[in-house]
């Protein structure tokens, strides 16, 4: 370990780090412009000059590049140290007088006026020509995209010729890293940039492609959207392992398929919401000001892309006034849902609420058909919320909104009062049908559990068995299995956990004994038994003799698995296949007995 | 030759005779709740419970008809209700192509009927049962294959 | 049932139109006549007729022998009712009260092919379903004139003008006109019958000469082959293609194994005996899954052996009469005359040359 | 009768390799037999028994009924003789897993059809050279466009009938049937170790040849080969009682056509008609 | 045997027309989880006066719409007025028996094949060895001879069966037992005994030759599954017997019984009629087909 001493306190560093580094450890700052962790350093920009003052050559080097030695004596902000800094400051000032990052870190160093002319126009702009975004793009992005180009007062960072170029990815790296923000990646990328939209909030804002799924997302660790890196686009960059003190990024990790012996199974694969966009009298997509209840609840949220404040996508002013809309597609046996999707009435009273938190003078409406509010306390919270004025509820439905300046009017019925009514309103919210995950009917096919015409999964029993599935061993949770609110997904959750338990705690399973049965001895192997089988309960069995030679591939029932439908007896050729309680001959005495 | 008990197919003495094969979940359940809601339906139809449609196999039918069935009727849950969650689906497939066969043979394919009854179809049961009772009864004794009784084997 | 032998052999012409007299007045009598009539398209089956014009004449020989109207496909042994009262009433089906019939129109083989019937059916225990048939019926046998390519009676003992069995060996002729050699006392009956359809023959009349057939091999070789091949590798090669289906002993006109069976609902029913074969696994297999003869080597060479060492050994007789159905039928040329002439030429110590 | 020497002498080529290779223990393929009227079955087993395999327009069996017999499947690796139409029914076989695809060398041979005049089943036949072989011999056949009237007109003669009349035409023919199986152990997708008839407890079929019987047997084996029936033949070809089989299972087979666009054996890999279903099947005729 | 009865000899032939007569179980006992003895009478009492039979005799019974089966008749031709025959459950028939009744009415034909025999056997040892249900048939025999007692020498049961499960007629194994003049060694499969098991454990071909039977003098009945028969026999021979003392019976597959159906052809024999009943030393020359 090297040792020296800053500002008189000593630190320990590892060797080939800089004085930077040991600065930062001792807990001094430096000012930096063009230093970045993940770039090799320049010193280029002078602005994080230290004085050596003892231990080395005595004078005054850049710390970012300088590396530390043992027995060092470093001074960061010594007289001449400042001096220094001033005089870069100056210039950089006379270089870029519009830079807001330059004039902040002037006026915090006393700079007042500079002796020198400002450069305006053509030859002044923000650049300070730190070079750092050209060292990124060749070192770490790897893709050589710009380059400093020209002499003298005409140097400037460009592509080669000045041309757009194909070589430049449209990372964006470069303006990201630029301390003055002068870069425009747009002036000579080919491919506009693209952000990337922040799923979890509804795309409203974006995010960076190491990101956090979600805020308290468990475990609480960000991930690398191989989609959007790029170093899994083009193998280069890779900045953030070299800069990741824990050393805990692997490029080399992939998704990977885990196989598990599991006795039970719970679904809980939640539900989406359904595009209300189909419907184009409501304006969704067309209109910024229509959100969707889910973007909505994003935008009041303090995590979310506004950090809670409510405002206008259209004009980024609080709406003054919001009409929320209920039963958008649900509750709709044409072109929509037909059932209930429960949950709304309850989140659009909080909303209204929420509503009123962030706009005090706002002025909420709610059109809805009914109030369905049948849980505990539930029917009490929507009347606090009518009484105590946070939002006007119309009963009726809502037939067209459309844009008039930049208000909304959103006209409908009020169907207690007989009237038409039309308000103007700045933000409008749509709460629409709630719908299974896509992907349900590939995953209830896989688990051989029945779905309904909306895709909801079936339980066995609407009242005796609302946990169970028709398949042994699965069970249901929430609202895969229809729309649920909080409460009731919990309490089904528990429900299916004991079920889930109270099958697989037991060291042997006992079931129904109406099976089926296969007669090895004719069993074919022609497993048409397993084509028809609903429960994914037939596989092979190999028939060995003493010896371990194979004599024959015959079909085997899991016992576990199987629910005794008998297709497979009615499908095996051989009459291979009898099931417990309705086996052929069984059968065949009824008919017999019939005719008596 | 010793006399059957009851092949002949002396129309004034004949009951017609129907063979059901009823799903457990829907169609049993069904004629269940038309029982137990006091609908009425004719006596000729003779169920034998199945755990579901798709069990049926067509030699379930064959024999029913050698045993002197004058109709029968496979009846299970609607497309998409199957307790066991497909075996309907592959019920209508193999047993309208059974059908076809028995046409395809020159046996009237209005002696085998099939249909979809759920547990809430009571009334349904119900009508359907006197709808083909009395089809049945239209058609008469299942002569082609009454002669071929034991007792009464062309060879 | 040749009870009385002829002593001369007795022979009588009979005109140009005489099937038709002799047919009317049978049918007349109340016999039940049964001729070769064509039922599919270049197909003749023995079968019972109304009248001489459905009779064929240009044919080699009928589809199924003789024998399913003695020993039918199917026939019912006995009938049962359950009673009420925990009883069975158990019938025997009357055995046919021997009802007269005629078959006109039998090939010399298949005729012939009833000794060998007869003594299985005959011997220590009489089946008197098979007898009482027998008795009731009479043989007017059509001697061959246009053996088929596949025919070899003459390798088994027979000829084409064999009259073993017949009751009367009827040589037609081209014009209709017909030669009737009457060979029982039966035959005698029939042509009594005739009346004037049927004249004595002139003396010195002659028969035709038998259209030729090929002796394909001696059985007295085969027999030897036979005596000591039981374990010969022959006849899992020989079995190679055979797919045990059944055909050819369903045609053969000595074949007689049987099965029996009840067929029942629920209150009575039937027992039965329908024709068998040698050649599908479940014939011998055991309720306990044991099965004597497991691979259809062993069914082939059952087969074989049975016609022409176990039967000859037992009866004293082989049990084949050339017809050629079994060549005839099977669809994978399992040719039982190539097998008996390869076997031949094995028993002469020859070259080894697969059938 | 012709023996095609195009194809002969590359076959008894081929065969000959690939047993003197030790490819395979036994080349399945059709010999000359100067008693029958067709070339039947021949088992090469070793390289000069090849020179009698042959190949003519009198091949009408269709060998891979031996792929599912024991006895052939010890010899060991199996090299066949197949026709395009043959190739339905091997696919069929490799579906149900009777046998592996490794197990078997299949030996194609492009065919204009068999029999003089040709075979009904060759007239309509869109399988003249056969696809996804080991090995070809001889060069490619011409291929006529079929259409499916052509394709299933034999039923459809008897579709035309009344109900009245194809009863009585169905109880004449049934009634000759003798139950000798011949149409069971000749057709190559009836491999079952235990037929339906075999199984006694109970007895779905009755055994006797009573029309009762006949029946019951018939429509057994023709829904047993639906979906899964490549109309080879060659249960009407070995049918001694000459009933017309054929129309039955092309009954069939045009109904699995129509309706969900299926005809068996084209692939190894089909799902067979009974063994899957679709949501929006027709249902017609449904109460 | 072969010569016995020849086709070329004219003789009384026997009118044969399947008819089965009607028999009504007594009684029903159950000798292991899947075999029953069934006792049997003749419905029409003057049938029953005439019925005689041989021990080694077999019947074909029948239940009615089921079919017909065949078993040896298990009782002693010295036992009048009854017959037994037990069954294990293997197939349609035996099933649809093993759920019949007392009372029930069923069919029975016979009896058909040759017999033990049983005179040639007189002052002589009788050495009995039988396996499971082997013992069906002996057990008509055995009760013959000791009905007759006096008629034979030394005699001596030696049976076996997989496990003590297995082991039927235990009232009467326990009777033999008690017998002075019958020796009797019981043995089970390894494995198969329990604690309760007082007998020997171990093959019956091992336990025979550690029993050390006498040759001379002896005839020896053998029934059982044919690896048993197989191994005893060489046990037999090792012992200084010889195949010509030894018997045991065939049982292959019959419809008819009469020797018309073709079935149980062995060679030019037929079970039916040449057998059950063989001299050990006759199966050697017949082909291995039962």
């Amino acid at each position: 370990m090297i040792k020296l001493t800053i500002d008189g306190q000593q630190v320990e560093v590892e060797p080939g780090r800089t004085i930077l580094d040991a600065a930062k450890l001792a807990g001094r700052e430096i000012p930096t412009l063009c230093h970045h962790p993940a770039v090799p350093p320049a010193g280029a920009c002078r602005i994080c000059v230290v004085e050596i003052v003892a231990g080395g050559r005595p004078g005054l080097v850049p710390s970012c590049a300088y590396p530390a030695q043992d027995g060092m004596e470093i001074q960061t902000c010594s007289e001449r140290v400042l001096q220094s800094r001033r005089m870069t400051l100056q210039l950089l000032l006379a270089r870029s007088p519009g830079s807001e990052v330059i004039q902040e870190m002037a006026a915090e160093h006393g700079i007042k006026e500079i002796p020198f002319p400002k450069q305006t126009g053509e030859s002044g702009d923000d650049c300070i020509m730190c070079g750092l975004c050209v060292r990124l793009c060749q070192q770490i992005v790897g893709a050589s995209a710009i380059c400093f180009d020209g002499r003298g007062p005409d140097r400037k960072v460009s592509t080669p010729y000045a041309d757009r170029s194909d070589v430049c990815l449209g990372c964006g790296a470069c303006a990201f890293v630029c301390p003055t923000g002068a870069i425009d990646p747009a002036e000579y990328c080919p491919n506009p940039i693209e952000k990337i939209p922040n799923e979890f909030n509804c795309g409203l804002d974006s995010r960076t492609p190491i990101h956090l799924p979600f805020p308290q997302a468990v475990p609480n660790k960000p991930l690398i959207d191989r989609e959007n890196c790029i170093r899994f686009k083009t193998g280069g960059c890779g900045a953030c392992a070299d800069i990741c003190p824990a050393g805990a990024i692997n490029y080399d990790m992939t998704d990977e398929f885990v196989e598990e012996d599991v006795g039970a199974i719970i679904v809980a694969t939640g539900y989406e919401i359904m595009d209300p966009s189909v419907y184009e009298e409501y304006g969704y997509g067309r209109y910024p000001d229509v959100v969707t209840s889910l973007e909505f609840e994003r935008m009041v949220s303090a995590s979310g892309p506004s950090n809670g404040e409510l405002t206008r996508l259209s004009n980024g002013k609080p709406p003054k006034s919001i009409v929320f809309l209920q039963c958008i597609g649900s509750r709709r046996e044409k072109n929509g849902k037909p059932y209930c999707s429960k949950i709304c009435c309850m989140y659009t009273a909080k909303h209204t609420i929420l509503y009123k938190h962030k706009v005090h003078d706002g002025q909420a409406f709610v059109f809805f058909m009914d109030v369905r509010a049948g849980g505990k306390n539930y029917d009490q919270f929507v009347r606090r919320v009518v009484k105590e004025k946070q939002a006007t509820y119309l009963r009726g439905r809502v037939s067209k909104v459309y844009a008039r300046g930049d208000k909304l009017m959103v006209r409908g019925a009020d169907t207690l009062s007989g009237t038409q009514i039309e308000i103007a309103a700045e933000m409008v919210v749509l709460a629409p049908a709630l719908v299974p995950s896509s992907g349900i009917r590939d995953l209830s096919q896989k688990l051989r559990v029945g779905y309904d015409e909306h895709g909801f999964l079936l339980e066995a029993h609407p009242k005796l068995r609302p946990v169970d599935t028709n398949t042994a061993g699965v069970f249901l949770a929430g609202a895969c299995h229809s729309p649920k609110d909080i409460p009731e997904s919990v309490a089904q959750a528990g429900a299916a956990a004991s079920k889930a338990l109270g099958l697989i705690c037991h060291t042997r399973l006992s079931r129904e004994p109406t099976i089926g049965i296969v007669d090895e001895s004719s069993c074919n192997g022609c497993f048409e038994c397993e084509g028809v089988c609903a429960y994914g309960a037939i596989g092979p069995r190999e028939l060995t003799d003493k010896k371990g030679n194979l004599l024959a591939t015959v079909a085997f029932i899991n016992e576990g698995l199987c629910q005794g439908c008998g297709a497979c007896a009615a499908t095996c050729r051989s009459k291979s296949i009898e099931v417990q309680g309705y086996r052929d001959d069984q059968l065949f005495a009824a008919i017999n007995a019939i005719h008596r | 030759m010793i006399q059957q008990a009851s092949d002949s197919t002396d129309n004034s003495k004949w009951q017609p005779r129907i063979v059901a094969f009823l799903c457990n979940w829907c169609s049993y359940a069904g004629a269940d709740l038309a029982g137990m809601s006091r609908f009425a339906y004719p006596a000729a139809i003779k169920i034998v419970r199945l755990p579901c449609s798709g069990r049926v196999d067509p030699m379930f039918i064959i024999k029913s008809f050698e045993q002197g069935a004058d109709l029968v009727l496979v009846s299970g849950c609607h497309p998409g209700d199957c307790h066991y969650t497909s075996g309907n689906y592959h019920a209508r497939r193999k047993l309208l192509a059974f059908r076809e066969l028995m046409t395809f043979l020159g046996i009237d394919p209005r002696r085998f009927k099939i249909s979809w009854v759920s547990a809430a179809e009571g009334a349904k049961w119900s009508s359907l049962v006197k709808e083909i009772t009395a089809e049945v009864i239209a058609l008469g004794p299942f002569e082609n294959y009454s002669k071929l009784r034991a007792g009464g084997i062309a060879e | 049932m040749n009870s009385a032998k002829v002593d001369e052999q007795t022979l009588y012409q009979a005109a140009t139109g005489w099937l038709k007299s002799a047919v009317d007045i049978l049918l007349g009598a109340g016999v039940e006549v049964i001729a070769p009539i064509e039922t599919d398209p270049g197909v003749v089956e023995l079968a019972a007729v109304n009248s001489s014009e459905a009779v064929a004449l240009d044919y080699v020989n009928a589809r199924l022998p003789l024998k399913r109207l003695l020993f039918p496909v199917t026939e019912v042994l006995l009938e049962y009712e359950k009673q009420s009262d925990g009883d069975v009433d158990v019938k025997s089906e009357p055995a046919a009260s021997p009802k007269d019939v005629v078959v006109i129109g039998a090939r010399p083989c298949d005729v012939a092919a009833l000794e060998a019937l007869d003594k299985v059916f005959h011997w220590d225990y009489d089946d008197v379903h098979y007898s009482g048939r027998r008795e009731g019926t009479t043989l007017i046998t059509f001697a061959c004139t246009k053996p088929g390519p596949q025919c070899f009676c003459t390798s088994v003992g027979g000829s084409p003008h064999n009259s073993a069995q017949s009751d009367v060996l009827v040589f037609l002729e081209d014009d209709g006109r017909a030669l009737l050699q009457v060979c029982s006392d039966k035959g005698a009956k029939f042509v009594d019958q005739l009346g004037d359809v049927a004249k004595p023959a002139p003396a010195g009349s002659k028969l035709p000469a038998p259209p030729e057939v090929k002796a394909r091999f001696e059985p007295e070789k085969v027999k030897q082959w036979l005596d000591e091949s039981f374990e010969d590798d022959f006849w899992a090669d020989v079995s190679l293609k055979c797919l045990g289906c059944g055909a050819c002993s369903y045609l053969c006109p000595t074949c007689h194994c049987f099965d029996i069976v009840d067929e029942a609902n629920w209150h009575s029913g039937q027992r039965r005996r329908n024709w068998d074969c040698c050649s599908h696994p479940m014939f011998t297999k055991h309720a306990s899954g044991h099965n004597p003869r497991p691979d259809q080597a062993s069914r082939c060479r059952q087969r074989v052996m049975h016609k022409f060492k176990y039967f000859p050994e037992r009866f004293g007789q082989i049990a084949c009469v050339g017809c050629g159905r079994c060549t005839r039928a099977c669809c994978v040329g399992q040719n039982l005359v190539s097998i008996l002439t390869d076997i031949e030429t094995r028993a002469k110590g020859g070259a080894n040359c697969d059938a | 009768m012709s023996t095609n020497t195009a194809i002969t002498e590359p076959l008894q080529r081929a065969a000959a390799e690939l047993l003197s290779e030790g490819k395979v223990a036994v080349v399945i393929g059709y010999g000359m037999d100067g008693d029958s009227s067709f070339s039947p079955p021949l088992f090469a087993r070793e390289p000069q028994e090849a020179e009698r395999l042959v190949f003519d327009d009198r091949c009408f069996g269709n060998l891979s009924v031996y792929l599912s017999k024991d006895h052939i499947r010890r010899m060991g690796k199996i090299g066949i003789v197949v026709k395009g139409c043959d190739l339905r029914a091997v696919n069929v076989l490799l579906r149900e897993h009777v046998v592996k695809r490794e197990d078997v060398v299949l030996i194609g041979v492009p065919c204009a059809g068999q029999g003089d005049p040709l075979l009904g089943k060759c007239s309509v036949c869109e399988q003249r050279n056969p696809q996804g072989c080991d090995i070809v011999v001889g060069d490619p056949v011409e291929q006529p466009q079929i259409d499916a009237a052509q394709r299933y007109s034999e039923a459809a003669d008897i579709d035309a009938k009344s109900i009245e009349e194809r009863w009585e035409f169905w109880s004449g023919q049934l009634s000759k049937c003798i139950r000798c199986y011949a149409c069971r152990n000749v057709c190559p997708l009836c491999y079952c170790k235990r037929c339906i008839t075999e199984k006694t407890v109970p007895q779905w079929i009755e055994t006797s040849a009573h029309l009762r019987g006949n029946i019951a047997w018939n429509v057994a084996r023709a829904f047993h080969l639906t979906g899964r029936c490549v109309n080879c033949g060659e249960c009407e070809r070995a049918c001694p009682m000459d009933i017309p089989l054929g129309a039955i299972n092309q009954k069939m087979a045009q109904l699995m056509d129509e309706r969900y666009d299926f005809q068996s054996g084209l692939s190894s890999e089909d799902k067979a008609p009974f063994t899957t279903f679709n949501v929006d099947d027709p249902e017609t005729g449904i109460l | 045997m072969p010569d016995e009865c020849s086709a070329n000899e004219t003789k009384t032939l026997i009118p044969l027309d399947y008819m089965a007569s009607k028999m009504r179980i007594v009684s029903i006992t159950d000798e292991t989880v899947d075999t029953k003895t069934f006792r049997l009478e003749f419905c029409d009492p003057l049938k029953g006066e005439q019925f005689i039979f041989r021990a080694g005799q077999f019947g074909l019974y029948s239940v009615f719409g089921a079919g017909e089966a065949t078993f040896c008749i298990a009782s002693s031709p010295t036992e009048k007025g009854y017959i037994e025959c037990s069954v294990k459950r293997t197939g349609k028939v035996t099933n649809e028996l093993h759920q019949c009744n007392e009372g029930d009415i069923i069919g029975f034909r016979g009896p058909y094949g040759n017999w033990f025999p049983i005179d040639q056997m007189q002052g002589k040892n009788l050495l009995f060895v039988a396996g499971g249900i082997g013992l069906a048939p002996l057990n008509s025999l055995i009760r013959n001879c000791l009905d007759l007692r006096d008629q034979f020498n030394d005699i001596s049961i030696l049976y076996g069966a997989r496990s003590v499960d297995d082991l039927v007629y235990k009232e009467r194994l326990e009777a033999w037992q008690q017998m002075e003049d019958v020796q009797t060694l019981y043995t089970v499969d390894p494995g198969g005994e329990t604690p309760q098991w007082k007998g020997e454990v171990g093959f019956v071909p091992t336990v025979l030759t550690n029993m050390k039977p006498e040759p001379d003098n002896t005839s020896v009945v053998l029934c059982g599954p044919p690896i048993m028969i197989k191994y005893v026999l060489v046990s037999l021979v090792e012992l200084g017997f010889s195949p010509e003392s030894a018997y045991t019976t065939l049982e292959n597959r019959m419809k008819c019984g009469v020797g018309k159906c073709g079935r149980c052809n062995v060679g030019s024999l037929y079970v039916c009629k040449d057998g059950p009943v063989f001299r050990c030393s006759d199966l050697e020359a017949l082909p291995k087909e039962f």
